[in-house]
C-alpha cells in the first residue's frame, strides 16, 4: 500500500516537475509562446469541462475570457490596481456575470442553453467594440502592464518581463486550477453535478436544487476562463474586442470534445495534442484548420468518447476479435 | 398530513384533473387507482411541484406548498418515485444512495472541497445509512454494480431506495410494480408493508388493483381526472362504478 | 398473415420483449392484452419497425419485414394506430386524416375513403377544420382510427384504443373495430380492457413481463384465473 | 429628425427583417425536421453569396440566373451535408451539434483557401432610387424586402398545400406518428436541408448583392438566425417570422432614437426579458 502511494506521488510529481523542466531545454520566443498557449488551452478546455458536467454545454467561454481581459485590464490601467487583484477580480466578475446570465437561461435543455452561450459570446464581443469611452472600441488596449513583481525583499524578486516567466506563472495558475477542479468534481458537489447530468428530475426529487447547481457549475467554470482571459492580456500586453471570438470557443470545445469529456484527463490531453502537434506540422500550417476539424469528425463520427475511450475501445474490439476466433474454433 | 383542495390541471383545453379533493392523514397508506390516462400521474406532479396547478391548493402539515419547486418540497419530506424507471444509470448501486442523501446531513461547499474532519465524520455516516437502505430493500447484494446493467425489477426497487434515501415523511410512489415479474411484486409488497409499519405516510398510484388493495387502508379512484369513488378496498371492489371504469362492463369479469 | 417467431426486444431501460411468437391469420381479430409496462406497445413498435429486433423474426404475407423501413412497412399495409394516438396537435382534423393516406395516389379512392371515414365518425365531420389537439379523448380516437384506415391497410394494429374513454364510447370503438374486420381488414388489438377484447376478438395473447404466458380461445381464456391477474393483479 | 429619415430607417429595419427571416426559417426548419441546431448554416449563406460572386464576375451570366444556379448548389450540399453528415447522427443533438461546427471550420476554410480574406463585391442588379411622397427609397434594400416576404410567402403555401410540406408538418409535430403515416424521414430531412440551404444561399446573395461577400460573414447572420429563433420559439415557423421583424425593425429603427452602441444590445435585452417570462419563445409550442 505505501508503495502504491509512493508510486503515485512519484508519477505525479515528475509530470507536475517536467512541464517547469522544458524551458532549459527547448528556447526561443515562439516555442514559449506555443507553451504557454497550451497550458492556458488546458485549463480553458478542463473548466469547461466542469460546466459539462452538469448536463451542460457552453460556449461562453470566449465571451468569459474577454471580459476577464477587459475587467483585469481596467483596473491594473484605469485604478492602478495590483495585477493580481485584477485576476482575482477578473475570474470573479466572469464568474459573476456567468451567475447572472446563467439563471434566467438554466432552464433552457441541452444545445438550447448552448445557444445562448453562443449568443452571450457575441454580445460581450460587441459590448466590447461599442463602449468605447471604457474599452476604446474595436481597435482595442495596448500597453498592458505585465503582471507585478513578486518581491520578497532580500529573498525573492520574479518579474515577468520574459516570456518564460510568463510561461511558469501560467503553469503554476493551472496546476492550481486543476486542483481546484479535481477537488469539486470529487467533492459532493461534484456528485450532485454529475447526478444532475444523468437524471435531473430525479436529482431534483431528493433535493437537489438542480437549476442553482447548474448556474454554479457555469459559474465556477467561468471563473477559470475569466482568470485565463485576464492572464493573456498581461502576458501578450493587449487586448482588442475579438481576440477571443466565437472560433476561439470553438476550439476549446474541440480540445474537450477529442479529449473526451468522460474523464479528468480527457480536456488535459485533448489541448495538449491539439495544439501541439498543429506546431510539429508547421510546414502545413494553411491546412490546420482542415487537420483540426477533421480530428473533429473523426471523434464525433468513429470515437464517442474521445482519445480517452480509446482504450476501452480496442479493449472492446479485440474482445470481440477473440470471441469470434474462440467461436469460429 | 397532505390534504388536496379542489386540484385542477389543465393541459390545452383538457383537464387533466378537475376539482379533486384528497386527504391523507399520517401513517396512512392511500391507494390512488384509476384506469390509464385517468391523470393519476398528473395528480403527483401537482403534488410534487413538478407542475403548477390550474387552480386548487396543496396543503403539507398545515401549511400551503401549492407553488414550491420540488426540491424545496423533498426537505419539507415529500418524496415520490417515477414511473419510468429513474435511477441515475452511471453510479453505482450504492452511489445512487449516496447521492441521494443529498439534503441530509448538510455538508458545506467548503467542507467537501477542503475535506475536513467533520465531513469526513458526515460521509462515513451517509456510508453507513446507505448500507441500512440498500439492506431494507434487499440491493445490499448488488451495492457495487453499476445501476444502469440491473434487471429491471432491481431498477425499480432501486429507485424506492433512492426515495427513502431522501427521508421522506410522505412518500409517493408512482407505479412501483410495473414491468415486475410475479416474484419481485411480492417482495417489493412486503418492502411497502415494512415501510407502513414503519409509520411512514404513502400513497400509491397503482394500475395493479389487487396489489393497491391488499396495501392500502383507504383506496381513491380517478377517472377523467375526476375521483368517481372513494373507500375501504372492499367498498372499491364492489363498487359498480369502479368496475365499469376499470373493465369497460362489470358483467365480464365478475 | 403476419407471423411474429420468437421476437425479443432489448430495451436499456424498462419494457422489453422475450422470445414472443403471435400468429394473425388473415381477416382475424387478435387481441394481446397484458398489464401496464408488460411489453405490449413494444410489440407493435417492432412490426412497424420503430424499435429493432434484438432476434427472432416478423413475416407478413410470407415476406420478411423485420429489417424494413417503417414506411416500407406501412406501404405493405401494415398500419398502426399507436397508443396516445399520435396525433399532429396543431394540425387541422382534415389535415391529420389526409396525411393517413400519405403513400396513396389515387385521389378519387382517397376521396371515397374519406366519406368512409366521415361516415363512420359523424364527429369528426364537424369538427374537420378544428386543430386535432382541442379535440376530445374520444374524438382524438376516431381521429387516430380514421387516420389510420385511410392507409386502406390489409393489417391494423391497434395500441390501447380504449385508453381514456368512457364506456359508452367504449361500446362504439367495440362496434368500429366489428365494422372495421367485416370490411375486410384484419386487427391486431393491444388492450387492457377485457370487455373490449372479448366483445371483438376470437383469439388472445396474455403478456407477462414481456413474455407470452397464455394463448387461445378468448371466452375459455377469460374464464382463467390468470388473465384476471392480467388486469386485476 | 424628420419623417423620410425616419421612414427610411422602417424600411431598412424591414430589409434587414427580411434577411433575418430567411435564414432563421432554414435555422427553424431544419431544427424542426431533423433535431439538430445546425450552426455551419451562415456558412452556407456566405457560400451562397460567393457562388453569386463567382458565377456572375466569372461566368458572366446575370444576377438572377446567377442566384438561381447558387441558390440550387447549396440546396444540393444542403442534400449532401444531411446524407453525410446529420443522418447518421441522428437523434444525438450535441454530438450533431459539434459536427456542425467541424462543418463550420471546413466550409469557412475552403473559402478562404479558394478566395482569400479579402471582401469583394458584385454589382446590385437594383439601383436607383424610388421616391413615394417625397421620400426616396433605395430599390436594393426594397428588393430585399419584396424578395424577402415574398419567399415567406411562398414558404407558407409550399407548406400548406403540398404532400411534402404537410409532411414536414407532420414530423415536426410528432416524429414517430409521422413515420407511422408512411412518411420518409430520411426523404423529408432531405428536402428540409435543400429548402433551408437554398433559403439561406438567397439571404446571403442578397446581402451581398448590396454589401461586399467575405469568408467570415456567416457568423453575424448565423447570430441573427439563432436569435430570432430563440425569440421566436424554437421550431415555429411563424415564430421565425415574428420574432425576424421584431429584431429586423429592432436594428432598422434603434440606432436613430438612441445611440448607436445600445442600439446594438436591445435586441439582447429583449430576448432576455421575453425567455424570462416565456421560456418557450413567443409562438413556442408547450
Amino acid at each position: 500500500m505505501n508503495k502504491r502511494i509512493l508510486i503515485w506521488i512519484l508519477s505525479y510529481g515528475i509530470l507536475t516537475v517536467f512541464p517547469f523542466l522544458i524551458p532549459l531545454f527547448i528556447t526561443g520566443p515562439y516555442v514559449t509562446h506555443i507553451l504557454i498557449l497550451t497550458v492556458m488551452n488546458i485549463i480553458l478546455a478542463s473548466s469547461l469541462r466542469l460546466i459539462n458536467l452538469s448536463g451542460q454545454l457552453s460556449l461562453a467561454h470566449g465571451g468569459m475570457m474577454t471580459i476577464g481581459a477587459y475587467t483585469s485590464t481596467l483596473l491594473v490601467v484605469k485604478l492602478g490596481l495590483s495585477s493580481w487583484v485584477a485576476l482575482l477580480l477578473a475570474g470573479l466578475l466572469a464568474a459573476v456575470i456567468a451567475g447572472l446570465v446563467g439563471f434566467p437561461f438554466v432552464r433552457l435543455k441541452g444545445i438550447y442553453f448552448a445557444i445562448v452561450t453562443i449568443f452571450l459570446t457575441a454580445m460581450v464581443t460587441l459590448m466590447a467594440q461599442q463602449w468605447r469611452s471604457l474599452t476604446s472600441g474595436s481597435y482595442g488596449i495596448y500597453n498592458i502592464p505585465r503582471p507585478d513583481p513578486i518581491v520578497i525583499p532580500g529573498i525573492l524578486n520574479i518579474t515577468f518581463t520574459s516570456s518564460v516567466n510568463c510561461y511558469y506563472l501560467v503553469l503554476v495558475i493551472m496546476l492550481v486550477s486543476l486542483i481546484m477542479l479535481y477537488a469539486i468534481e470529487h467533492s459532493r458537489i461534484g456528485l450532485t453535478f454529475r447526478g444532475i447530468q444523468q437524471s435531473d428530475s430525479l436529482a431534483e426529487s431528493v433535493g437537489v436544487n438542480t437549476a442553482g447547481l447548474k448556474v454554479l457549475a457555469f459559474s465556477i467554470g467561468c471563473f477559470f476562463a475569466g482568470i485565463t482571459g485576464g492572464f493573456y492580456s498581461q502576458y501578450i500586453m493587449a487586448i482588442a474586442p475579438d481576440t477571443f471570438g466565437f472560433l476561439f470557443t470553438v476550439y476549446i470545445l474541440i480540445y474537450m470534445t477529442v479529449g473526451g469529456s468522460g474523464k479528468f484527463i480527457g480536456p488535459i490531453l485533448g489541448a495538449f495534442i491539439l495544439t501541439i502537434l498543429p506546431e510539429v506540422m508547421r510546414p502545413l500550417k494553411q491546412f490546420q484548420p482542415f487537420f483540426f476539424a477533421g480530428v473533429l469528425m473523426l471523434v464525433i463520427f468513429l470515437m464517442p468518447e474521445g482519445i480517452v475511450g480509446l482504450p476501452g475501445r480496442l479493449k472492446t474490439i479485440a474482445g470481440r476479435l477473440f470471441k469470434e476466433q474462440q467461436e469460429r474454433a | 398530513m397532505l390534504k388536496i383542495e379542489g386540484l385542477t390541471k389543465h393541459f390545452g383545453g383538457l383537464a387533466a384533473v378537475s376539482d379533486l379533493d384528497v386527504s391523507i392523514g399520517p401513517g396512512e397508506t392511500v391507494g390512488l387507482i384509476g384506469p390509464n390516462g385517468a391523470g393519476k400521474t398528473t395528480v403527483f406532479n401537482l403534488v410534487t411541484g413538478f407542475l403548477r396547478p390550474t387552480k386548487g391548493r396543496v396543503v403539507f402539515e398545515g401549511k400551503d406548498i401549492t407553488t414550491k419547486k420540488p426540491h424545496y418540497l423533498a426537505g419539507k419530506g415529500i418524496v415520490r418515485t417515477f414511473q419510468a424507471t429513474n435511477i441515475f444509470p452511471d453510479f453505482t448501486v450504492l452511489k445512487n444512495i449516496v447521492f441521494a442523501h443529498y439534503l441530509r446531513p448538510r455538508i458545506s461547499f467548503w467542507e467537501t472541497v477542503c475535506h475536513t474532519q467533520s465531513s469526513r465524520r458526515k460521509e462515513a455516516e451517509i456510508l453507513q445509512r446507505s448500507h441500512k437502505i440498500l439492506e431494507l430493500v434487499g440491493l445490499e447484494p448488488v451495492a457495487g454494480t453499476t445501476a444502469g446493467t440491473l434487471a429491471h425489477g432491481y431498477k425499480r426497487l432501486l429507485g424506492i431506495a433512492i426515495a427513502l434515501a431522501a427521508e421522506p415523511k410522505l412518500l409517493l410512489l408512482d407505479e412501483p410494480f410495473s414491468g415486475m415479474n410475479a416474484e419481485e411484486v411480492g417482495t417489493t409488497m412486503q418492502l411497502i408493508d415494512r415501510l407502513e409499519q414503519r409509520g411512514l405516510t404513502i400513497l400509491l398510484i397503482e394500475h395493479n388493483m389487487r396489489a393497491a388493495m391488499n396495501l392500502c387502508q383507504r383506496i381513491v379512484v380517478l377517472n377523467f381526472g375526476k375521483k368517481i369513488a372513494e373507500g375501504s378496498p372492499e367498498d372499491i371492489r364492489e363498487n359498480k362504478e369502479v368496475i365499469q371504469a376499470y373493465l369497460g362492463a362489470g358483467e365480464v369479469i365478475a | 398473415m403476419l407471423k411474429l417467431k420468437d421476437v425479443t426486444v432489448r430495451y436499456e431501460t424498462a419494457e422489453a420483449v422475450r422470445g414472443v411468437s403471435i400468429e394473425v391469420p388473415e381477416g382475424s381479430v387478435i387481441s394481446v392484452i397484458g398489464a401496464n409496462g408488460a411489453g405490449k406497445s413494444t410489440i407493435l413498435k417492432a412490426i412497424s419497425g420503430l424499435v429493432p429486433l434484438y432476434s427472432g423474426e416478423i413475416e407478413f404475407s410470407g415476406q420478411k419485414i423485420n429489417r424494413m423501413a417503417v414506411n416500407q412497412i406501412v406501404d405493405l399495409g401494415v398500419v398502426q394506430v399507436p397508443e396516445g394516438r399520435r396525433l399532429f396537435p396543431y394540425m387541422s382534423v382534415m389535415a391529420n386524416i389526409k396525411l393517413g393516406a400519405y403513400l396513396r395516389r389515387d385521389k378519387r379512392g382517397m376521396m371515397a375513403d374519406m366519406e368512409e371515414v366521415f361516415r363512420l365518425f359523424p364527429r369528426l365531420k364537424e369538427r374537420s377544420n378544428q386543430k386535432a389537439g382541442s379535440l376530445s379523448g374520444g374524438e382524438q380516437q376516431m381521429l387516430a382510427i380514421g387516420r389510420g384506415l385511410m392507409a386502406r391497410p390489409k393489417l391494423l394494429m391497434m395500441d390501447e384504443p380504449s385508453l381514456g374513454l368512457a364506456p359508452v364510447v367504449i361500446d362504439l370503438l367495440a362496434d368500429t373495430i366489428r365494422t372495421i374486420n367485416q370490411s375486410g381488414i384484419t386487427v391486431l388489438l393491444v388492450e387492457q380492457n377485457a370487455s373490449l377484447v372479448t366483445r371483438v376478438s376470437q383469439k388472445c395473447y396474455v403478456i407477462e413481463v414481456g413474455r407470452v404466458v397464455l394463448e387461445g380461445n378468448v371466452q375459455e381464456l377469460m374464464a382463467d384465473d390468470s388473465v384476471r391477474r392480467a388486469f386485476l393483479g | 429628425m424628420d419623417i423620410s429619415t425616419l421612414l427610411q430607417s422602417i424600411l431598412n429595419g424591414f430589409s434587414s427583417a427580411g434577411i433575418y427571416i430567411l435564414v432563421a426559417l432554414g435555422l427553424t426548419l431544419v431544427l424542426s425536421i431533423m433535431n439538430i441546431v445546425q450552426l455551419a448554416h451562415g456558412e452556407i449563406y456566405m457560400i451562397g453569396a460567393y457562388g453569386v460572386y463567382y458565377i456572375t464576375t466569372s461566368l458572366g451570366l446575370n444576377f438572377f440566373l446567377a442566384l438561381v444556379i447558387s441558390t440550387l448548389l447549396m440546396g444540393g450540399l444542403g442534400i449532401v451535408l444531411e446524407r453525410l453528415c446529420f443522418r447518421p447522427l441522428r437523434g444525438q443533438f450535441d454530438r450533431a451539434a459539434i459536427a456542425s461546427i467541424g462543418l463550420i471550420l471546413i466550409l469557412q476554410n475552403v473559402v478562404l483557401s479558394i478566395a482569400g480574406g479579402d471582401p469583394r463585391s458584385y454589382m446590385s442588379p437594383f439601383t436607383g432610387v424610388l421616391k413615394i411622397l417625397g421620400v426616396a427609397i433605395s430599390w436594393d434594400r426594397l428588393s430585399i424586402v419584396l424578395f424577402g416576404f415574398g419567399l415567406v410567402a411562398a414558404l407558407f403555401l409550399f407548406i400548406r398545400m403540398t404532400k411534402t410540406g404537410q409532411a414536414m408538418l407532420a414530423i415536426s409535430q410528432d416524429r414517430d406518428g409521422a413515420a407511422l403515416q408512411g412518411i420518409n424521414i430520411d426523404r423529408i430531412s432531405m428536402a428540409a436541408m435543400f429548402l433551408g440551404c437554398a433559403l439561406a444561399a438567397i439571404a446571403g446573395a442578397l446581402v451581398g448583392a448590396i454589401f461586399s461577400v467575405s469568408p467570415t460573414m456567416g457568423g453575424f447572420a448565423l447570430m441573427k438566425g439563432i436569435a430570432v429563433i430563440i425569440l421566436g420559439g424554437l421550431g415555429s415557423i411563424p415564430g421565425a417570422v415574428v420574432g425576424g421583424l421584431i429584431i429586423g425593425l429592432i436594428d432598422g429603427i434603434m440606432p436613430i432614437l438612441t445611440t448607436t452602441h445600445i442600439a446594438g444590445l436591445i435586441g439582447f435585452g429583449a430576448i432576455i426579458i421575453i425567455l424570462l417570462f416565456r421560456p418557450q419563445g413567443i409562438s413556442g409550442h408547450e
